[in-house]
Protein backbone atom coordinates (compact mmCIF):
# COMPACT_ATOMS: atom_id res chain seq x y z
CA UNK A 1 0.00 0.00 0.00
CA UNK A 2 1.19 3.56 -0.95
CA UNK A 3 1.02 6.25 0.99
CA UNK A 4 -1.74 8.26 -0.38
CA UNK A 5 -0.39 11.90 -0.65
CA UNK A 6 -3.33 14.79 0.63
CA UNK A 7 -3.68 17.37 -2.31
CA UNK A 8 -3.14 20.43 -0.65
CA UNK A 9 -2.93 23.94 -2.79
CA UNK A 10 -1.29 27.07 -1.75
CA UNK A 11 -1.81 30.66 -2.93
CA UNK A 12 -0.96 33.46 -1.76
CA UNK A 13 -1.59 36.90 -2.52
CA UNK A 14 0.11 40.54 -0.95
CA UNK A 15 -1.09 43.76 -1.88
CA UNK A 16 -0.55 47.48 -0.68
CA UNK A 17 -2.89 48.18 2.54
CA UNK A 18 -5.58 50.38 0.60
CA UNK A 19 -9.12 49.26 0.28
CA UNK A 20 -9.24 49.68 -3.43
CA UNK A 21 -7.83 46.21 -3.64
CA UNK A 22 -10.85 44.39 -2.18
CA UNK A 23 -11.75 43.51 -5.70
CA UNK A 24 -8.92 42.04 -6.08
CA UNK A 25 -9.12 39.95 -2.97
CA UNK A 26 -12.57 38.75 -3.33
CA UNK A 27 -12.20 37.90 -7.07
CA UNK A 28 -8.90 35.65 -5.79
CA UNK A 29 -10.94 34.00 -3.15
CA UNK A 30 -13.64 33.57 -5.39
CA UNK A 31 -12.53 32.23 -8.80
CA UNK A 32 -10.33 29.58 -5.77
CA UNK A 33 -13.19 28.51 -4.26
CA UNK A 34 -15.67 28.50 -7.39
CA UNK A 35 -12.81 26.10 -8.80
CA UNK A 36 -12.92 23.51 -5.70
CA UNK A 37 -16.74 23.44 -6.76
CA UNK A 38 -18.17 25.57 -4.11
CA UNK A 39 -21.50 26.46 -4.46
CA UNK A 40 -22.31 30.44 -5.68
CA UNK A 41 -23.60 31.17 -2.63
CA UNK A 42 -21.07 29.33 -0.61
CA UNK A 43 -18.59 31.70 -2.57
CA UNK A 44 -20.29 34.83 -2.01
CA UNK A 45 -19.95 33.78 1.70
CA UNK A 46 -16.29 33.48 1.24
CA UNK A 47 -15.65 36.19 -0.55
CA UNK A 48 -17.62 38.49 2.04
CA UNK A 49 -16.11 36.94 4.90
CA UNK A 50 -12.31 38.00 3.49
CA UNK A 51 -13.28 41.30 2.51
CA UNK A 52 -14.40 41.71 6.37
CA UNK A 53 -11.04 40.42 7.50
CA UNK A 54 -8.87 42.88 5.09
CA UNK A 55 -11.08 45.80 5.33
CA UNK A 56 -10.03 45.46 9.11
CA UNK A 57 -6.43 45.51 8.47
CA UNK A 58 -6.64 48.18 5.87
CA UNK A 59 -8.68 50.28 8.67
CA UNK A 60 -7.57 49.59 11.78
CA UNK A 61 -3.92 47.34 11.86
CA UNK A 62 -1.52 49.89 11.09
CA UNK A 63 -3.28 53.24 12.44
CA UNK A 64 -0.86 55.31 14.18
CA UNK A 65 1.84 52.44 13.72
CA UNK A 66 5.20 54.10 11.74
CA UNK A 67 6.09 51.06 9.13
CA UNK A 68 7.59 51.22 5.66
CA UNK A 69 5.69 47.83 3.81
CA UNK A 70 2.51 48.48 5.27
CA UNK A 71 0.94 45.32 3.21
CA UNK A 72 -1.18 42.24 3.58
CA UNK A 73 -0.98 38.79 3.08
CA UNK A 74 -4.41 36.40 2.01
CA UNK A 75 -2.99 32.74 2.05
CA UNK A 76 -5.28 30.09 0.76
CA UNK A 77 -5.06 26.33 1.26
CA UNK A 78 -7.02 24.24 -0.47
CA UNK A 79 -7.82 20.50 0.70
CA UNK A 80 -10.02 18.10 -1.24
CA UNK A 81 -12.64 18.57 1.56
CA UNK A 82 -12.21 22.02 2.55
CA UNK A 83 -10.88 25.70 2.42
CA UNK A 84 -8.38 27.50 4.45
CA UNK A 85 -8.16 31.29 4.27
CA UNK A 86 -5.18 33.28 6.70
CA UNK A 87 -5.47 37.19 6.68
CA UNK A 88 -2.25 38.16 8.15
CA UNK A 89 -0.75 41.57 9.06
CA UNK A 90 2.02 42.89 11.26
CA UNK A 91 0.27 45.90 12.68
CA UNK A 92 -0.89 46.90 15.92
CA UNK A 93 -2.54 43.43 16.89
CA UNK A 94 -6.03 43.34 19.24
CA UNK A 95 -7.84 41.28 21.74
CA UNK A 96 -10.32 39.28 19.90
CA UNK A 97 -11.61 38.00 23.33
CA UNK A 98 -12.82 41.33 24.37
CA UNK A 99 -14.78 42.11 20.93
CA UNK A 100 -18.30 41.50 21.79
CA UNK A 101 -21.09 40.90 19.34
CA UNK A 102 -22.85 43.59 17.44
CA UNK A 103 -26.31 44.41 19.59
CA UNK A 104 -27.89 45.89 16.74
CA UNK A 105 -30.91 47.70 19.03
CA UNK A 106 -27.80 48.95 20.90
CA UNK A 107 -26.04 50.65 17.75
CA UNK A 108 -28.97 52.59 16.50
CA UNK A 109 -28.96 54.12 19.72
CA UNK A 110 -25.48 54.88 20.08
CA UNK A 111 -25.73 55.72 16.51
CA UNK A 112 -22.05 54.05 16.45
CA UNK A 113 -21.28 52.19 13.41
CA UNK A 114 -19.40 48.72 12.92
CA UNK A 115 -18.04 45.95 15.12
CA UNK A 116 -20.17 43.89 12.78
CA UNK A 117 -17.18 42.91 10.38
CA UNK A 118 -15.79 39.81 12.81
CA UNK A 119 -19.27 39.18 13.86
CA UNK A 120 -20.49 38.83 9.93
CA UNK A 121 -16.88 36.44 9.81
CA UNK A 122 -18.12 33.86 12.60
CA UNK A 123 -21.70 33.65 10.96
CA UNK A 124 -20.42 33.15 7.51
CA UNK A 125 -17.21 30.75 7.78
CA UNK A 126 -17.07 27.17 9.90
CA UNK A 127 -14.53 27.66 11.85
CA UNK A 128 -12.51 31.07 13.20
CA UNK A 129 -9.26 31.52 15.03
CA UNK A 130 -7.24 34.34 15.84
CA UNK A 131 -3.36 34.52 16.01
CA UNK A 132 -1.97 37.58 17.13
CA UNK A 133 1.37 38.66 18.19
CA UNK A 134 1.49 42.36 17.63
CA UNK A 135 3.98 44.06 15.30
CA UNK A 136 4.87 40.54 14.20
CA UNK A 137 1.83 38.43 12.97
CA UNK A 138 -1.66 39.33 13.49
CA UNK A 139 -3.63 36.52 11.76
CA UNK A 140 -7.37 35.37 10.98
CA UNK A 141 -7.57 32.11 10.02
CA UNK A 142 -10.90 30.89 8.40
CA UNK A 143 -12.32 27.60 7.34
CA UNK A 144 -15.08 26.40 5.55
CA UNK A 145 -15.91 22.84 4.70
CA UNK A 146 -17.29 21.36 1.13
CA UNK A 147 -20.37 20.11 1.99
CA UNK B 1 -11.51 49.38 -8.80
CA UNK B 2 -14.54 48.72 -7.89
CA UNK B 3 -17.65 49.88 -10.08
CA UNK B 4 -20.14 51.75 -7.78
CA UNK B 5 -22.45 54.31 -8.22
CA UNK B 6 -25.44 56.45 -7.04
CA UNK B 7 -27.94 57.84 -9.03
CA UNK B 8 -30.61 60.31 -7.13
CA UNK B 9 -34.41 61.14 -8.23
CA UNK B 10 -36.75 63.07 -6.28
CA UNK B 11 -40.16 61.75 -6.63
CA UNK B 12 -41.89 64.96 -4.52
CA UNK B 13 -41.12 64.81 -0.70
CA UNK B 14 -39.39 61.52 -0.97
CA UNK B 15 -35.56 61.21 -2.11
CA UNK B 16 -34.87 57.67 -4.15
CA UNK B 17 -31.75 56.62 -3.92
CA UNK B 18 -30.90 54.11 -6.57
CA UNK B 19 -27.17 52.28 -5.51
CA UNK B 20 -25.53 49.70 -8.00
CA UNK B 21 -22.44 47.49 -8.50
CA UNK B 22 -20.33 47.08 -5.23
CA UNK B 23 -20.55 48.16 -1.64
CA UNK B 24 -17.54 47.95 -0.04
CA UNK B 25 -15.26 50.01 2.50
CA UNK B 26 -13.93 51.77 -0.77
CA UNK B 27 -17.07 52.82 -1.90
CA UNK B 28 -19.07 52.94 1.13
CA UNK B 29 -17.82 57.01 1.45
CA UNK B 30 -19.22 58.03 -2.15
CA UNK B 31 -22.66 56.18 -0.47
CA UNK B 32 -22.34 57.99 2.74
CA UNK B 33 -21.86 61.79 0.72
CA UNK B 34 -25.24 61.34 -0.95
CA UNK B 35 -26.74 60.72 2.25
CA UNK B 36 -25.24 63.38 3.80
CA UNK B 37 -26.28 65.83 0.98
CA UNK B 38 -30.07 64.79 1.17
CA UNK B 39 -29.85 65.27 5.27
CA UNK B 40 -28.13 68.76 4.57
CA UNK B 41 -31.00 69.54 1.97
CA UNK B 42 -33.50 68.56 5.13
CA UNK B 43 -34.85 65.28 3.13
CA UNK B 44 -35.59 62.88 5.43
CA UNK B 45 -38.07 60.77 3.42
CA UNK B 46 -35.67 58.24 1.70
CA UNK B 47 -35.42 55.18 -0.12
CA UNK B 48 -32.30 53.27 -0.97
CA UNK B 49 -33.33 51.29 -4.03
CA UNK B 50 -30.84 48.35 -3.91
CA UNK B 51 -32.17 46.46 -7.57
CA UNK B 52 -28.51 46.93 -9.26
CA UNK B 53 -26.82 45.97 -6.12
CA UNK B 54 -24.33 43.37 -6.43
CA UNK B 55 -22.71 43.13 -3.32
CA UNK B 56 -22.49 44.60 -0.02
CA UNK B 57 -20.35 44.20 2.97
CA UNK B 58 -20.51 45.63 6.76
CA UNK B 59 -18.64 48.97 5.85
CA UNK B 60 -21.93 49.75 3.19
CA UNK B 61 -24.16 48.63 6.30
CA UNK B 62 -22.29 51.02 8.82
CA UNK B 63 -23.67 53.20 6.19
CA UNK B 64 -27.05 52.90 6.49
CA UNK B 65 -26.59 52.64 10.33
CA UNK B 66 -24.97 55.99 10.61
CA UNK B 67 -27.89 58.31 9.52
CA UNK B 68 -30.94 56.37 10.22
CA UNK B 69 -30.88 58.02 14.01
CA UNK B 70 -30.63 61.55 12.69
CA UNK B 71 -33.63 61.47 10.05
CA UNK B 72 -35.70 59.64 12.43
CA UNK B 73 -35.87 62.56 14.87
CA UNK B 74 -36.05 64.61 12.06
CA UNK B 75 -39.19 62.46 11.71
CA UNK B 76 -38.43 60.83 8.53
CA UNK B 77 -37.44 57.38 7.76
CA UNK B 78 -35.32 55.49 5.26
CA UNK B 79 -36.77 52.38 3.53
CA UNK B 80 -35.08 49.69 1.11
CA UNK B 81 -36.28 48.34 -1.90
CA UNK B 82 -35.40 45.78 -4.29
CA UNK B 83 -32.51 43.95 -2.26
CA UNK B 84 -31.07 40.75 -4.42
CA UNK B 85 -31.47 37.51 -2.35
CA UNK B 86 -27.35 37.53 -1.58
CA UNK B 87 -27.50 41.41 -0.58
CA UNK B 88 -30.76 41.07 1.53
CA UNK B 89 -28.89 37.64 3.15
CA UNK B 90 -26.42 40.08 4.71
CA UNK B 91 -28.64 42.73 6.03
CA UNK B 92 -30.54 39.70 7.56
CA UNK B 93 -27.97 38.12 9.33
CA UNK B 94 -27.18 41.35 11.15
CA UNK B 95 -31.00 41.93 12.16
CA UNK B 96 -31.27 44.37 10.08
CA UNK B 97 -34.91 43.81 9.32
CA UNK B 98 -36.26 44.69 12.73
CA UNK B 99 -34.68 48.10 12.61
CA UNK B 100 -35.76 48.98 8.84
CA UNK B 101 -38.95 48.36 6.33
CA UNK B 102 -37.34 46.22 3.35
CA UNK B 103 -39.58 46.10 0.12
CA UNK B 104 -39.89 43.93 -2.77
CA UNK B 105 -40.55 47.04 -4.70
CA UNK B 106 -40.23 50.61 -4.90
CA UNK B 107 -44.01 51.06 -5.04
CA UNK B 108 -44.33 49.62 -2.08
CA UNK B 109 -41.81 51.73 -0.38
CA UNK B 110 -43.36 55.03 -1.80
CA UNK B 111 -46.82 53.40 -0.53
CA UNK B 112 -45.48 53.23 2.67
CA UNK B 113 -44.64 56.82 3.30
CA UNK B 114 -48.06 57.60 1.55
CA UNK B 115 -49.76 55.22 4.35
CA UNK B 116 -47.61 56.86 7.23
CA UNK B 117 -48.48 60.45 6.03
CA UNK B 118 -52.08 59.37 5.78
CA UNK B 119 -51.90 57.91 9.53
CA UNK B 120 -49.89 60.97 11.11
CA UNK B 121 -52.94 63.85 9.35
CA UNK C 1 11.40 72.25 -1.34
CA UNK C 2 10.21 68.74 -0.18
CA UNK C 3 11.67 65.41 -2.56
CA UNK C 4 8.87 63.48 -3.84
CA UNK C 5 8.20 60.48 -2.96
CA UNK C 6 7.84 58.07 -5.76
CA UNK C 7 4.56 56.48 -5.95
CA UNK C 8 5.80 52.41 -6.22
CA UNK C 9 3.06 50.05 -5.22
CA UNK C 10 4.14 46.55 -5.13
CA UNK C 11 1.35 43.23 -5.63
CA UNK C 12 2.60 39.33 -5.55
CA UNK C 13 1.22 36.26 -6.16
CA UNK C 14 2.58 33.21 -5.53
CA UNK C 15 0.41 30.03 -6.96
CA UNK C 16 0.91 25.84 -7.79
CA UNK C 17 2.66 25.51 -11.04
CA UNK C 18 -0.63 24.73 -12.95
CA UNK C 19 -2.34 25.67 -16.10
CA UNK C 20 -5.75 25.92 -14.46
CA UNK C 21 -4.28 29.14 -12.69
CA UNK C 22 -3.58 30.84 -15.95
CA UNK C 23 -6.86 32.51 -15.70
CA UNK C 24 -6.45 33.82 -12.22
CA UNK C 25 -3.18 35.49 -13.13
CA UNK C 26 -4.65 37.21 -16.04
CA UNK C 27 -7.63 38.44 -14.07
CA UNK C 28 -4.64 39.88 -11.18
CA UNK C 29 -2.26 41.59 -13.85
CA UNK C 30 -5.83 42.70 -15.90
CA UNK C 31 -7.08 44.27 -12.91
CA UNK C 32 -3.98 45.99 -12.05
CA UNK C 33 -3.46 47.13 -14.91
CA UNK C 34 -7.06 48.42 -15.97
CA UNK C 35 -6.56 50.52 -12.40
CA UNK C 36 -3.51 52.09 -13.68
CA UNK C 37 -5.42 53.62 -16.57
CA UNK C 38 -4.21 51.13 -19.51
CA UNK C 39 -6.42 50.96 -22.17
CA UNK C 40 -8.39 47.75 -22.47
CA UNK C 41 -6.01 46.98 -25.76
CA UNK C 42 -3.14 47.65 -23.69
CA UNK C 43 -4.26 45.68 -20.97
CA UNK C 44 -5.15 42.70 -23.12
CA UNK C 45 -1.46 42.82 -24.09
CA UNK C 46 -0.47 42.76 -20.68
CA UNK C 47 -2.72 39.79 -19.83
CA UNK C 48 -1.42 37.95 -22.82
CA UNK C 49 2.37 38.46 -22.10
CA UNK C 50 2.00 37.58 -18.65
CA UNK C 51 0.11 34.30 -20.06
CA UNK C 52 2.65 33.14 -21.67
CA UNK C 53 5.85 33.60 -19.40
CA UNK C 54 3.66 31.55 -16.79
CA UNK C 55 2.74 29.13 -19.34
CA UNK C 56 6.79 28.80 -19.97
CA UNK C 57 7.32 28.32 -16.32
CA UNK C 58 4.12 25.55 -15.89
CA UNK C 59 5.54 23.75 -19.23
CA UNK C 60 9.04 23.75 -19.25
CA UNK C 61 10.80 25.07 -16.25
CA UNK C 62 10.55 22.37 -13.70
CA UNK C 63 10.13 19.62 -16.11
CA UNK C 64 12.40 16.40 -15.06
CA UNK C 65 12.96 18.84 -11.98
CA UNK C 66 12.57 17.18 -8.34
CA UNK C 67 11.36 19.70 -6.17
CA UNK C 68 8.38 19.88 -3.41
CA UNK C 69 7.11 23.46 -3.82
CA UNK C 70 7.10 23.91 -7.76
CA UNK C 71 5.26 27.25 -7.76
CA UNK C 72 4.94 30.79 -9.99
CA UNK C 73 5.51 33.73 -8.43
CA UNK C 74 4.21 37.16 -9.99
CA UNK C 75 5.29 40.38 -8.73
CA UNK C 76 3.59 43.94 -10.24
CA UNK C 77 5.17 46.84 -9.40
CA UNK C 78 2.98 50.18 -10.46
CA UNK C 79 4.56 53.50 -11.12
CA UNK C 80 2.62 56.85 -12.01
CA UNK C 81 4.38 56.11 -15.62
CA UNK C 82 4.66 52.69 -16.43
CA UNK C 83 3.90 48.65 -14.91
CA UNK C 84 6.51 46.36 -14.17
CA UNK C 85 6.12 42.33 -13.79
CA UNK C 86 8.33 39.95 -12.95
CA UNK C 87 7.45 36.03 -13.78
CA UNK C 88 9.85 34.13 -11.73
CA UNK C 89 10.43 30.18 -11.30
CA UNK C 90 13.26 28.18 -9.43
CA UNK C 91 13.16 25.34 -12.27
CA UNK C 92 16.46 24.47 -14.78
CA UNK C 93 16.25 27.59 -16.46
CA UNK C 94 16.91 28.00 -20.26
CA UNK C 95 19.80 30.85 -22.12
CA UNK C 96 17.51 33.22 -23.41
CA UNK C 97 19.92 34.58 -26.08
CA UNK C 98 19.79 30.52 -28.06
CA UNK C 99 15.86 30.75 -28.40
CA UNK C 100 15.58 32.20 -32.28
CA UNK C 101 12.60 34.30 -32.93
CA UNK C 102 9.67 31.59 -34.78
CA UNK C 103 9.78 31.68 -38.89
CA UNK C 104 5.81 30.92 -39.06
CA UNK C 105 6.60 28.83 -42.53
CA UNK C 106 9.23 27.18 -41.06
CA UNK C 107 7.31 25.97 -38.64
CA UNK C 108 4.48 24.80 -40.66
CA UNK C 109 6.91 22.75 -42.80
CA UNK C 110 8.45 20.96 -39.53
CA UNK C 111 5.00 20.47 -37.82
CA UNK C 112 6.79 22.29 -34.81
CA UNK C 113 4.62 23.95 -32.41
CA UNK C 114 5.18 26.68 -30.44
CA UNK C 115 8.45 28.95 -30.06
CA UNK C 116 6.31 31.68 -30.34
CA UNK C 117 5.71 32.50 -26.56
CA UNK C 118 9.05 34.67 -26.76
CA UNK C 119 8.37 35.93 -29.04
CA UNK C 120 4.92 37.21 -28.58
CA UNK C 121 6.35 38.46 -25.19
CA UNK C 122 8.49 40.74 -26.87
CA UNK C 123 6.46 41.74 -29.26
CA UNK C 124 3.87 42.54 -26.65
CA UNK C 125 5.70 44.41 -23.79
CA UNK C 126 8.23 47.67 -24.25
CA UNK C 127 11.05 45.79 -22.42
CA UNK C 128 11.67 42.34 -21.52
CA UNK C 129 14.76 41.37 -19.66
CA UNK C 130 15.72 37.87 -18.60
CA UNK C 131 17.51 36.60 -15.50
CA UNK C 132 18.69 33.49 -15.50
CA UNK C 133 20.14 31.64 -12.11
CA UNK C 134 19.08 27.68 -12.66
CA UNK C 135 17.69 26.34 -9.67
CA UNK C 136 17.38 29.16 -7.97
CA UNK C 137 15.79 32.24 -9.55
CA UNK C 138 14.74 32.65 -13.44
CA UNK C 139 13.13 36.04 -14.07
CA UNK C 140 11.38 37.63 -16.90
CA UNK C 141 11.24 41.18 -16.38
CA UNK C 142 8.54 42.80 -18.48
CA UNK C 143 8.05 46.42 -18.54
CA UNK C 144 4.74 49.15 -20.28
CA UNK C 145 4.71 52.41 -20.55
CA UNK C 146 1.49 54.28 -19.87
CA UNK C 147 1.39 56.29 -23.10
CA UNK D 1 -11.29 27.57 -14.20
CA UNK D 2 -11.47 28.73 -17.93
CA UNK D 3 -14.90 28.64 -19.51
CA UNK D 4 -14.33 27.12 -22.78
CA UNK D 5 -16.44 25.15 -25.27
CA UNK D 6 -15.90 23.76 -28.61
CA UNK D 7 -19.34 22.73 -30.71
CA UNK D 8 -19.08 21.04 -33.99
CA UNK D 9 -21.53 21.27 -36.96
CA UNK D 10 -21.41 19.53 -39.79
CA UNK D 11 -22.35 21.25 -43.59
CA UNK D 12 -22.22 18.91 -46.07
CA UNK D 13 -18.14 17.80 -46.65
CA UNK D 14 -17.63 20.90 -44.40
CA UNK D 15 -17.15 20.84 -40.57
CA UNK D 16 -17.18 23.82 -38.37
CA UNK D 17 -15.30 23.96 -35.25
CA UNK D 18 -17.42 26.52 -33.13
CA UNK D 19 -14.93 27.30 -30.20
CA UNK D 20 -15.76 29.86 -27.30
CA UNK D 21 -14.75 31.34 -24.23
CA UNK D 22 -10.69 31.96 -23.51
CA UNK D 23 -8.67 29.25 -25.83
CA UNK D 24 -5.13 29.04 -23.58
CA UNK D 25 -2.81 26.59 -22.09
CA UNK D 26 -5.27 25.26 -20.27
CA UNK D 27 -7.68 24.85 -22.68
CA UNK D 28 -6.00 24.11 -25.98
CA UNK D 29 -5.97 20.28 -25.17
CA UNK D 30 -9.42 20.35 -25.28
CA UNK D 31 -9.82 22.10 -29.07
CA UNK D 32 -6.87 19.88 -30.15
CA UNK D 33 -9.13 16.69 -29.67
CA UNK D 34 -11.93 18.57 -31.31
CA UNK D 35 -9.60 18.56 -34.22
CA UNK D 36 -7.59 15.28 -33.83
CA UNK D 37 -11.18 13.41 -33.99
CA UNK D 38 -12.57 15.45 -37.03
CA UNK D 39 -8.91 14.18 -38.99
CA UNK D 40 -9.84 10.27 -37.50
CA UNK D 41 -12.88 10.87 -39.76
CA UNK D 42 -11.32 11.75 -42.26
CA UNK D 43 -12.85 14.91 -42.67
CA UNK D 44 -10.62 17.30 -43.64
CA UNK D 45 -12.77 20.46 -44.60
CA UNK D 46 -12.54 22.39 -41.77
CA UNK D 47 -13.88 25.77 -40.15
CA UNK D 48 -12.90 27.18 -36.86
CA UNK D 49 -15.47 30.06 -36.25
CA UNK D 50 -14.10 32.27 -33.68
CA UNK D 51 -17.19 34.45 -33.32
CA UNK D 52 -17.22 33.45 -29.32
CA UNK D 53 -13.90 33.32 -28.64
CA UNK D 54 -12.55 36.22 -26.09
CA UNK D 55 -8.91 34.92 -25.73
CA UNK D 56 -6.13 33.23 -27.33
CA UNK D 57 -2.58 32.82 -26.48
CA UNK D 58 0.09 30.96 -28.06
CA UNK D 59 -0.65 27.67 -26.69
CA UNK D 60 -3.87 27.85 -28.91
CA UNK D 61 -2.30 28.74 -32.10
CA UNK D 62 -0.17 26.02 -31.31
CA UNK D 63 -2.81 24.05 -31.85
CA UNK D 64 -3.77 25.12 -35.84
CA UNK D 65 -0.07 25.06 -36.49
CA UNK D 66 -0.04 21.49 -35.27
CA UNK D 67 -2.93 19.94 -37.49
CA UNK D 68 -2.95 22.41 -40.60
CA UNK D 69 0.35 19.86 -42.58
CA UNK D 70 -1.67 16.77 -42.17
CA UNK D 71 -5.42 18.92 -43.22
CA UNK D 72 -3.65 19.87 -46.53
CA UNK D 73 -1.70 16.64 -47.11
CA UNK D 74 -5.05 15.19 -47.49
CA UNK D 75 -6.11 17.68 -49.64
CA UNK D 76 -8.39 19.74 -46.83
CA UNK D 77 -7.54 23.13 -45.76
CA UNK D 78 -8.50 24.99 -42.35
CA UNK D 79 -10.31 28.54 -42.65
CA UNK D 80 -10.74 30.82 -40.33
CA UNK D 81 -13.64 33.09 -39.34
CA UNK D 82 -15.17 35.64 -37.51
CA UNK D 83 -12.72 36.48 -35.00
CA UNK D 84 -12.95 39.70 -33.10
CA UNK D 85 -10.42 42.34 -32.98
CA UNK D 86 -8.56 41.19 -30.08
CA UNK D 87 -8.44 38.06 -31.10
CA UNK D 88 -7.21 38.37 -35.10
CA UNK D 89 -4.70 40.92 -33.10
CA UNK D 90 -2.74 38.08 -31.65
CA UNK D 91 -2.70 35.59 -35.04
CA UNK D 92 -1.26 38.99 -37.02
CA UNK D 93 1.41 39.64 -34.84
CA UNK D 94 2.59 35.80 -35.34
CA UNK D 95 1.82 36.08 -38.97
CA UNK D 96 -1.43 33.12 -39.61
CA UNK D 97 -2.72 35.24 -42.20
CA UNK D 98 0.11 34.30 -44.59
CA UNK D 99 -0.78 30.77 -44.29
CA UNK D 100 -4.45 30.70 -43.41
CA UNK D 101 -7.64 32.08 -44.81
CA UNK D 102 -9.43 34.76 -42.76
CA UNK D 103 -12.86 35.15 -43.21
CA UNK D 104 -15.28 38.37 -41.83
CA UNK D 105 -18.43 35.71 -41.60
CA UNK D 106 -18.64 31.77 -41.83
CA UNK D 107 -20.97 32.16 -45.04
CA UNK D 108 -17.81 33.76 -47.18
CA UNK D 109 -15.67 30.84 -45.54
CA UNK D 110 -18.07 28.26 -46.96
CA UNK D 111 -18.19 29.63 -50.19
CA UNK D 112 -14.52 29.74 -50.45
CA UNK D 113 -14.48 25.78 -49.91
CA UNK D 114 -17.36 25.66 -52.78
CA UNK D 115 -15.22 27.83 -54.96
CA UNK D 116 -11.98 25.66 -54.80
CA UNK D 117 -13.65 22.81 -55.46
CA UNK D 118 -15.40 24.09 -58.55
CA UNK D 119 -11.84 25.19 -59.46
CA UNK D 120 -10.67 21.95 -59.34
CA UNK D 121 -13.28 19.98 -61.18
N1 LIG E 1 -6.41 43.25 11.86
C1 LIG E 1 -6.73 44.04 12.92
N2 LIG E 1 -5.81 44.84 13.51
C2 LIG E 1 -6.13 45.62 14.57
N3 LIG E 1 -7.36 45.66 15.11
C3 LIG E 1 -8.34 44.90 14.57
C4 LIG E 1 -8.09 44.04 13.45
N4 LIG E 1 -9.23 43.39 13.15
C5 LIG E 1 -10.15 43.82 14.03
N5 LIG E 1 -9.63 44.72 14.90
C6 LIG E 1 -10.33 45.37 16.05
O1 LIG E 1 -11.56 44.71 16.25
C7 LIG E 1 -12.64 45.64 16.23
C8 LIG E 1 -13.89 45.01 15.69
O2 LIG E 1 -13.76 44.77 14.30
P1 LIG E 1 -15.06 44.62 13.40
O3 LIG E 1 -15.99 43.68 14.05
O4 LIG E 1 -14.64 44.28 12.04
O5 LIG E 1 -15.76 46.05 13.41
P2 LIG E 1 -15.25 47.47 12.92
O6 LIG E 1 -14.07 47.24 12.05
O7 LIG E 1 -16.41 47.99 12.16
O8 LIG E 1 -14.95 48.24 14.16
C9 LIG E 1 -12.13 46.81 15.44
O9 LIG E 1 -12.78 48.01 15.78
C10 LIG E 1 -10.64 46.83 15.78
O10 LIG E 1 -10.42 47.52 16.99
N1 LIG F 1 10.69 29.59 -17.52
C1 LIG F 1 11.35 28.78 -18.35
N2 LIG F 1 12.06 27.73 -17.87
C2 LIG F 1 12.72 26.89 -18.71
N3 LIG F 1 12.73 27.04 -20.05
C3 LIG F 1 12.04 28.05 -20.59
C4 LIG F 1 11.31 28.97 -19.78
N4 LIG F 1 10.76 29.88 -20.63
C5 LIG F 1 11.12 29.54 -21.87
N5 LIG F 1 11.89 28.44 -21.88
C6 LIG F 1 12.51 27.81 -23.05
O1 LIG F 1 12.36 28.67 -24.16
C7 LIG F 1 11.75 28.00 -25.25
C8 LIG F 1 10.92 28.96 -26.07
O2 LIG F 1 9.78 29.35 -25.35
P1 LIG F 1 8.50 29.87 -26.12
O3 LIG F 1 8.95 30.90 -27.11
O4 LIG F 1 7.51 30.31 -25.14
O5 LIG F 1 7.95 28.64 -26.97
P2 LIG F 1 7.39 27.23 -26.48
O6 LIG F 1 7.11 27.33 -25.03
O7 LIG F 1 6.16 27.07 -27.28
O8 LIG F 1 8.48 26.27 -26.83
C9 LIG F 1 10.97 26.87 -24.63
O9 LIG F 1 10.80 25.81 -25.51
C10 LIG F 1 11.86 26.51 -23.44
O10 LIG F 1 12.89 25.62 -23.83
Amino acid sequence: MTKKKIKKKKYQLRLPCDSENLDLIREFVGKIAASMGFEEEEVHKIELAVDEASTNVIKHAYKGVNLNNKSLLIEVFTYPDRLEINVTDRGKGFDPGKIKDPDIKHYLKKMKRGGLGLYLIKSLMDQVTYNIKPGVKNQVKMIKYLS
Amino acid sequence: MDKFEVHRRDIEEISVLNIQGFLDAHTAPEFEEALQKLLREKRFKIIVNLEGLEYISSAGLGVFMGVIEDIRNHHGDLKICCANPKVFKVFDLLGFPSLYEFFDSEKEAVAAFANQQNATQ
